[in-house]
């Protein structure tokens, strides 16, 4: 059994390797078959046909980041409810009670932010 | 491939939590202070893990433990994030040495 | 064959096996997305009263997509000057690794599959994660303002819809029990979770399309407001692989919605005799199609409405639907 | 775990935690439903009823301890009842503060009266905690929800900074203290502190690690009582936070932090033999303790005589006020916890006393510098005679409250053991060399006059809750035996502590 | 009645206080009145102790005690400290009370000449001697640091806010000194305390002599950390800079209390605890008592020749007198230590006395510098004859009290260690330098500064009387005292 798990997780690590192997390769073939004839013209940043002015990296509406924080809170709330969910069956009623507690204070936080607009996108 | 040691992961445990304190005492940037941090939260969950499975009296505890981790340091990094973002509207740097309006 | 590798001890010839193997699977997932776009060219076309490809390989134009990557593969390539350079160039493998290892652990049929792994369904959603960060670099990496919106639009709405997607899954969780997506096909033996989860499957099937970033939440790459996104600095190869990545994904997602709601290799009721293996592929294509025939139907929503519907309607769904599965199981199971 | 135990459990012991949780979710859902239409301040005194209630249901609850529930991750004893009451007063009062926070600097006020009481909730887990868990997620609960509270007037570049500074140095230090955590957990293979104090003492072929385990989790922990190796987050934090946020971090805060070290280190190590020495665990670890205590301390007193920032000076004060305390745990006498709480009730009339005078000052004069006391003797006498029956309390001179604290901490430390006049009389001078960062805030007070004349205007709730205060102080400092017999006869012991 | 009597003196000055706090505070007159009405009432009330006391003769019926607080719980820990509210007096306990309260009074006549804030400051003042009279009736260790603290606070209001121009500084001064002392103090306390469980004085005692609780060592290592904390009080050559500013800084009436009470605290302390508690360890330092009496004796005379200040000369000449209270200790002896105890009483009321005058000279002529005065006999010849008189006092002409203790003193200290009196005599003549010198130069020198107003008035010339009064009668019949301490010194010196 105990090879049985690490055959499967090796797999994975061939998956894995297959995944970084395959643009490796494919890029380092289309290098010896394409055409290198760079110009300034061509490395210039694309905006729309106009010369580009100033940096691009400019600054974000913070809504951006609200909504990553959003995420994590929710994301997380799911690493309990996988193991709820999957032993369910031996935890009954009250553990649904208890989860429910949980989600329902997870869903105030949702609601908090939609009452302070946070889920309102600009 | 054999069964890794327990003590493997201690010390990959270690590691890692070495390269966060360092990074958390020594970096300037605030995200990645705060990105050493959980680095070390990290480590501590591979601590419980690797003990949970290959400790003294296995037990699932130790799993347990991590999941709570894991969401605390997910909470945790969430409101750092936000107290930086709010920083930087007032502050515009998230350099950490410049973050000094009160002096000694 | 595959059961008796598995149980021996890892070695080096298991290894050379199995890598054997999983490059052979990779060139079929390769054919597949060949042939995937060439049927997305195609049935826009038949439903938009068109032809479609048909000048190369044939009446049908089998061969178009190939020569559209040979193409790709001739064509120059160039890096913009302000481009962020390894980031930029790291970006695409990013963006395409995880879309083929998530592959590994989907059971095509009862002997089909790579990795049985316990907590395959946990790994898939992990793993899909990590395109995001592709996404992201590289249009970081761009330093242009099309790919830096389209990046942040990119992240914000996969984010976004990765929620209600795993929540959507915990119903089916719920009732089989197990994280293992082995256990899952198994545990739709006599009915289909989509009958007995159709909530979670319409929110899955909508988040999904939304992970995938296809119309019409392709607001990422929206041609006509960002140009082409989060990739519109790239050109040649490199493009070729995010695009890759996406047609793996929508390869991906498809199997795992059949291993989820349809009951994967399991035959309908009476035609037993008929493969797993075959089974899985009209399943399977049925949900191809019909993320294509999306694509075609609907327009592209608003970034507002994209996001609000994610949070204000999915979520709060997928959440309600857990716990009414959850409440149904205790009460009559 | 089926329907049946759960509801055997004797779910009440935990009514002043819900009741905490209830009224913050109320007032969380009323802040969004119907937070324009009623005056916010309301939500405050709702708050400060719901300690209040919190508070009697735990009187309530004093007969027929400990109990424990949930496998015995949340435990009800004596030691948790009495130092949630210490939680609880404190809470209280600062909330009171925190009601009158000007307005137009915190505009979520919502958000910072819930806010105070998930801290709160924090902290009375701590308190009751009997497993790793409980404990760690009540201490990183306290933590998250009084980095928000520093951060909470969003417009402020200092509160700001303070938030990110505590938010960095308190990750850091709960990550070290989880470090340890998980070394404890290995040796021991569990979480329960009782069962790791068995297995711990059965079993001693890991004391290396221990002592690592150990180490990690006191400097982590230190954090909390923000004492010597993680004390620097205070100053700034403490000038830059609110005022009544700064009392809570000073008081409810640093209580729950000693109520964490004691808990810890009393449960899982005090039994524990150690291997090379014939001594206890804890006995083989003092030193450590002393060199904490008493850096802290030194660092504390002297580090304060040059702030010129009432705040500031007050954090310093606190980090001087944490090593005393830290000097009752460190001798390890018997009466180390009567000592503790004592002083820390002390220390929270005085402290909580004294913030409500900065606070009101600050608010009406806009200035928080140590001038701004300046001339207040004239400007507004009932204020500067409260501020200096605080001040002396915290100087620790007889007849106050403060006084009592550290002469009980000296009598237990020369009690147990002569050798440890070293730690006693470090204090002692530390005490003197207090005087006069104390007594120059009496220079202000009385001695100078004040730039401009105007006079203050005191809320009749603060008026009410110094007055409080200040009688409170000094009974304790006349009539200690009220507080000491309470201790010893109402609670019934801490014979409950270790089983 | 008498169990209670002894602390109705103590805390007497409270019923004065609680009528100050109803008293609106611009009410001067009626401030003033109260303030000394209070101190009146407390000197009649040690009348009445003296009279209960059969003359002098037996105060064990003042002794009272009640449990106070307890730290500890016997159930609990097997182990407890307990602390008593226990006063009670001895014959030198009762004299320095009489002392305190008797300068109190006069210094609140004084204290007519402060110019503001009356409400605050007979508050504090009152405050001050609760303190001071609290600290000679302690029996118990705590209680007596508990009023030894009680001291230092008002003190330092007072200073602080009613001194002259370096008010600020001095109270500092006094406050950080005075601390430090206290905290060595405490830190003796409290070891005694835990080792021996008791803070009761004369159990302490009892167990310190039967008993080994301490080794030797450890008894010396206390008695000279007692020295250092009383030393700072008292004050000894190396540690009195505070004493000075305190004497020139802090306003008239204080200074009177504070030469006059609090200094002879330290003294007192020295006896009580110092010599009370490790008698055999203050015999083997007794030369090095003596040493330290002498050099401060000389130190402060010689100083005190260079001042141009008559405060510094004043402050110098205190810290010169109080060598003589070292001397007399350190001898060791019975006329040694009587010419000690007899110094803490006639210091404190010489001392006072001079600031008295000092007070009223600087009203009129609005300084203290001895160049800047003379010929005040001219304009005030009442003043000059008293200051004269303190003059001659502090010198220690016969028939005045500062004689008969420093006579007894250098008795003493010639039987213990005649090559040292010997050397102490210099002190003696010039003493007499620098005393003549100042005050001569006062009253007879050239005319320097005009002074305004006129002679004492009624207010000042009655205390003034009276203190002389006091001087002489101790000088003359000094039994009246001695019949007093006679008990203590007994037992002090014979065990």
């Amino acid at each position: 059994m105990q090879h049985v798990y690490a055959n499967n997780y090796m797999i994975v690590c061939i998956f894995l390797a297959l995944g970084l192997l395959l643009p490796i390769v494919a890029l380092t073939i289309g290098k010896v078959l394409r055409p290198h004839a760079p110009t300034a013209g061509k490395q210039t940043t694309y905006e729309s046909g106009i010369e580009p002015f100033h940096d691009a990296r400019v600054q974000f509406n913070v809504r951006y980041y609200i909504f990553a924080l959003l995420f994590v809170i929710f994301d997380v709330e799911t690493v309990f409810l996988y193991p709820w969910a999957v032993a369910f069956d031996q935890l009954g009623l009250f553990a649904l009670i208890e989860m429910l507690i949980f989600v329902v204070i997870l869903l105030i936080g949702l609601l908090y932010a939609w009452k302070k607009k946070v889920l309102k996108w600009i | 491939m054999n069964e890794v040691s327990l003590s493997a992961y201690l010390i990959l445990a270690l590691i890692l939590f070495c390269i966060g304190l360092y990074g958390a005492l020594t970096k300037r940037n605030t995200v990645i202070v705060l990105i050493s941090i959980e680095l070390m939260l990290n480590a501590a969950n591979l601590n419980f893990v690797a003990f949970s499975k290959y400790g003294v009296t296995p037990n699932i505890t130790g799993q347990v433990f991590s999941l709570f981790t894991i969401t605390i340091a997910a909470a945790e990094a969430a409101v750092g994030l936000a107290i930086l973002i709010s920083l930087y509207r007032n502050r515009k740097t998230i350099n950490i040495d410049e973050i000094d309006s009160m002096k000694r | 064959m595959i059961n008796h590798l598995l149980e021996s001890t890892p070695s080096l010839t298991n290894f050379a096996i199995f890598f054997g193997l999983a490059t052979a699977f990779l060139f079929v997932v390769l054919g597949f997305v060949t042939y995937a776009i060439l049927a997305e060219r195609k049935v826009m076309g038949f439903m938009q009263g068109r032809y479609g490809p048909n000048q190369v390989g044939g009446r049908w134009g089998l061969l178009q997509t190939v020569a559209d990557v040979l193409k790709l593969l001739l064509k120059e390539d160039t890096i913009p000057k302000l481009a962020d350079r390894p980031l930029f160039i790291i970006a695409p493998v990013i963006a395409f690794a995880p879309a083929f290892m998530v592959l590994a652990t989907i059971p095509f049929t009862d002997k089909l599959q790579f990795a049985d792994i316990g907590v395959g369904l946990l790994y898939y959603i992990a793993i899909s994660g990590l395109t995001t960060i592709g996404i992201v670099a590289g249009s970081w990496a761009s330093n242009n303002k099309y790919a830096l919106l389209g990046g942040m639009r990119a992240a914000a709405q996969m984010i976004s819809y990765e929620v209600p997607l795993v929540m959507s899954v915990l119903g089916v969780v719920l009732l089989t029990g197990s994280l293992n997506l082995n256990d899952i096909v198994r545990a739709q033996d006599d009915v289909w979770f989509i009958f007995l989860q159709p909530i979670a499957f319409i929110v899955f099937l909508i988040a999904s399309v939304a992970e995938l970033n296809r119309t019409p939440f392709d607001l990422p790459e929206a041609e006509s407001e960002l140009v082409a996104g989060f990739h519109v600095e790239y050109s040649g190869f490199r493009w070729a692989f995010f695009m890759l990545a996406e047609y793996v994904y929508f390869f991906a997602m498809a199997a795992l919605t059949t291993v989820l709601f349809l009951g994967g290799w399991h035959p309908v009721a009476f035609l037993g005799f008929i493969p797993g293996a075959v089974w899985f592929a009209i399943k399977f294509s049925c949900i191809v199609f019909l993320l294509i025939w999306f694509r075609i139907t609907f327009p592209r929503l608003r970034a507002d409405q994209l996001m609000e519907f994610g949070w204000k309607v999915l979520l709060p769904v997928a959440l309600a639907n857990i716990f009414l599965t959850a409440l149904i199981k205790v009460l009559w199971f | 775990m089926d329907m049946d135990t759960l509801l055997s459990y004797q779910w009440s012991a935990m009514m002043p935690e819900f009741i905490i949780l209830g009224v913050a979710t109320l007032i969380s859902l009323l802040d969004l439903f119907v937070g324009k239409r009623i005056k916010h301040s309301w939500l405050g005194y709702l708050a400060a009823a719901g300690v209040i209630g919190s508070f009697v249901s735990l009187c309530l609850l004093r007969k027929g301890l400990p109990v424990t529930i949930l496998y015995d991750t949340f435990r009800l004893d004596s030691f948790a009842v009495t130092f949630k009451f210490l939680l609880l007063i404190g809470a209280f009062f600062t909330l009171l503060i925190a009601i009158h926070e000007r307005s137009d600097e915190i505009k979520h006020r919502g958000e910072f009266y819930y806010l105070f009481l998930t801290a709160l909730l924090g902290a009375m887990m701590m308190a009751s905690s009997g497993d790793l868990i409980t404990l760690f997620v009540g201490l990183e609960l306290l933590s998250i929800s009084s980095y928000i509270l520093a951060g909470i007037k969003k417009s402020s570049l200092r509160s700001n900074e303070a938030a990110l500074k505590y938010v960095i140095t308190g990750g850091i230090a709960s990550a070290i203290a989880l470090f340890g955590l998980s070394y404890i957990y290995g040796i021991t293979g569990s979480t329960n502190l009782l069962t790791i104090s068995e297995v711990l003492g059965e079993n001693q072929s890991y004391e290396f690690i221990a002592v690592l385990a150990f180490l990690l989790v006191l400097v982590g922990l230190t954090f909390k009582i923000a004492s010597a190796p993680f004390h620097m987050w205070a100053p700034d934090v403490y000038e830059g936070s609110p005022t009544s946020v700064t009392a809570f971090l000073s008081i409810v805060s640093k209580t729950a932090g000693f109520v964490l070290i004691l808990r810890v280190f009393l449960s899982v190590f005090a039994n524990v033999p150690m291997l090379q020495k014939s001594v206890t665990f804890l006995y083989g670890m003092q030193d450590y303790l002393f060199i904490v205590a008493g850096v802290t301390i030194v660092i504390g007193n002297v580090v304060a005589l040059r702030q010129k920032n009432m705040k500031r000076l007050f954090a310093y004060s606190s980090i001087a006020h944490a090593g005393y305390v830290l000097v009752a745990f460190a001798v390890l006498s018997p009466f180390m916890m009567d000592a503790i709480w004592f002083y820390l009730l002390a220390y929270l009339f005085m402290t909580v006393g004294a913030f409500t005078v900065i606070h009101i000052i600050q608010q009406q004069q806009g200035n928080d510098g140590i001038t701004s006391f300046a001339g207040l003797y004239k400007t507004s006498p009932y204020l500067a005679i409260v501020m200096s029956g605080f001040l002396l309390s915290l100087a620790g001179i007889p007849g106050t409250a403060g006084f009592i604290g550290k002469f009980n901490i000296f009598l237990g430390a020369l009690a147990t053991s002569p050798t440890h006049y070293v730690i006693v009389s470090l204090m002692i001078i530390a005490t003197v060399i207090s005087y006069y960062y104390y007594f120059g805030i009496f220079t202000q007070m009385f001695f100078r006059s004040a730039e401009q004349e105007r006079t203050y205007r005191v809320p009749r709730v603060l008026l009410f809750s110094t007055f409080l205060c200040l009688g409170a102080t000094i009974i304790l400092g006349i009539f200690p035996n009220v507080a000491y017999q309470f201790f010893f006869n109402e609670v019934h012991q801490f014979k409950d502590f270790f089983n | 009645m008498s169990t209670f009597l002894l602390s109705l003196i103590i805390f007497s000055p409270l019923i004065g206080m609680l009528l100050l706090f109803f008293i609106p505070k611009n009410r001067e007159v009626l401030i003033k009145a109260v303030g000394v009405s209070s101190t009146i009432f407390t000197c009649l009330l040690m009348v009445l102790l003296y009279i209960q006391s059969s003359g002098g003769n037996s105060y064990d019926s003042f002794s009272q005690k009640a449990t106070w607080f307890r730290f500890g719980d016997p159930e609990l820990y097997g182990k407890y400290f307990s602390v008593s509210y226990e006063v009670g007096i001895n014959g030198f306990s009762f004299l320095m009370i009489a002392l305190t309260a008797f300068l109190c009074l006069l210094a609140s006549i004084a204290s007519f000449k402060i110019k503001h804030n009356w409400k605050g400051y007979f508050l504090l003042f009152l405050t001050l001697q609760i303190g001071m009279m609290g600290v000679f009736a302690a029996e118990n260790l705590v209680l007596f640091f508990i009023f030894f603290e009680v001291t230092l606070i008002p003190m330092f209001f007072l200073i602080g806010r009613w001194g002259l121009f370096e008010k600020e500084k001095a109270s500092y001064y006094f406050l950080i000194y005075n601390g430090i002392g206290s905290a060595i103090l405490l830190v003796v306390f409290v070891l005694l305390f835990a080792k021996t469980g008791t803070a009761n004085i004369d159990q302490l005692q009892g167990i310190l002599q039967s008993t080994d609780a301490f080794s030797n060592k450890e008894k010396l290592t206390l008695l000279i950390a007692l020295l250092i904390a009383f030393g700072i009080k008292l004050p000894i050559f190396p540690l009195h800079t505070w004493v000075l500013k305190v004497h020139t800084q802090a306003p008239v009436p204080i200074v009177m209390v504070h030469a006059g009470v609090l200094l002879k605290i330290g003294a007192f302390g020295l006896i009580r605890f110092g010599m009370g508690f490790f008698p055999d360890q203050f015999a083997h330092m007794s030369f090095l008592i003596a040493l330290l009496g002498v050099i401060n004796l000389l130190f402060g005379a010689f100083l005190a020749l260079k001042q141009d200040d008559l405060r510094l000369v004043l402050a110098y000449s205190s810290l010169s007198h109080m060598g003589i209270i070292l001397m007399g200790l350190g001898a060791g002896n019975e006329s040694g230590i009587q010419g000690a105890v007899f110094q803490v009483i006639s210091h404190g009321l010489i001392a006072a006395f001079l600031f008295f005058l000092i007070g009223v000279l600087y009203e009129r002529t609005g300084t203290t510098t001895l160049s800047k005065l003379g010929g005040l006999a001219k304009n005030m010849p009442i003043a000059s004859g008293f200051l004269l008189a303190g003059g001659l006092a502090s010198l220690g002409l016969p028939g005045m009290s500062g004689f008969i203790s420093e006579f007894m003193a250098f008795m003493g200290l010639f039987q213990h260690a005649p090559y040292l009196a010997g050397i102490a005599t210099l002190g003696m003549i010039l003493t007499a330098v620098y005393v003549l010198k100042a005050v001569l130069s006062i009253t007879f020198g050239n005319e320097v500064k005009s002074v305004e107003g006129k002679d004492l008035n009624r207010l000042e010339w009655a205390p003034a009387l009276l203190f002389i009064f006091l001087i002489i009668g101790i000088g003359v019949y000094p039994s009246l005292l001695t019949n007093m301490i006679q008990p203590v010194l007994d037992t002090m010196v014979w065990g």
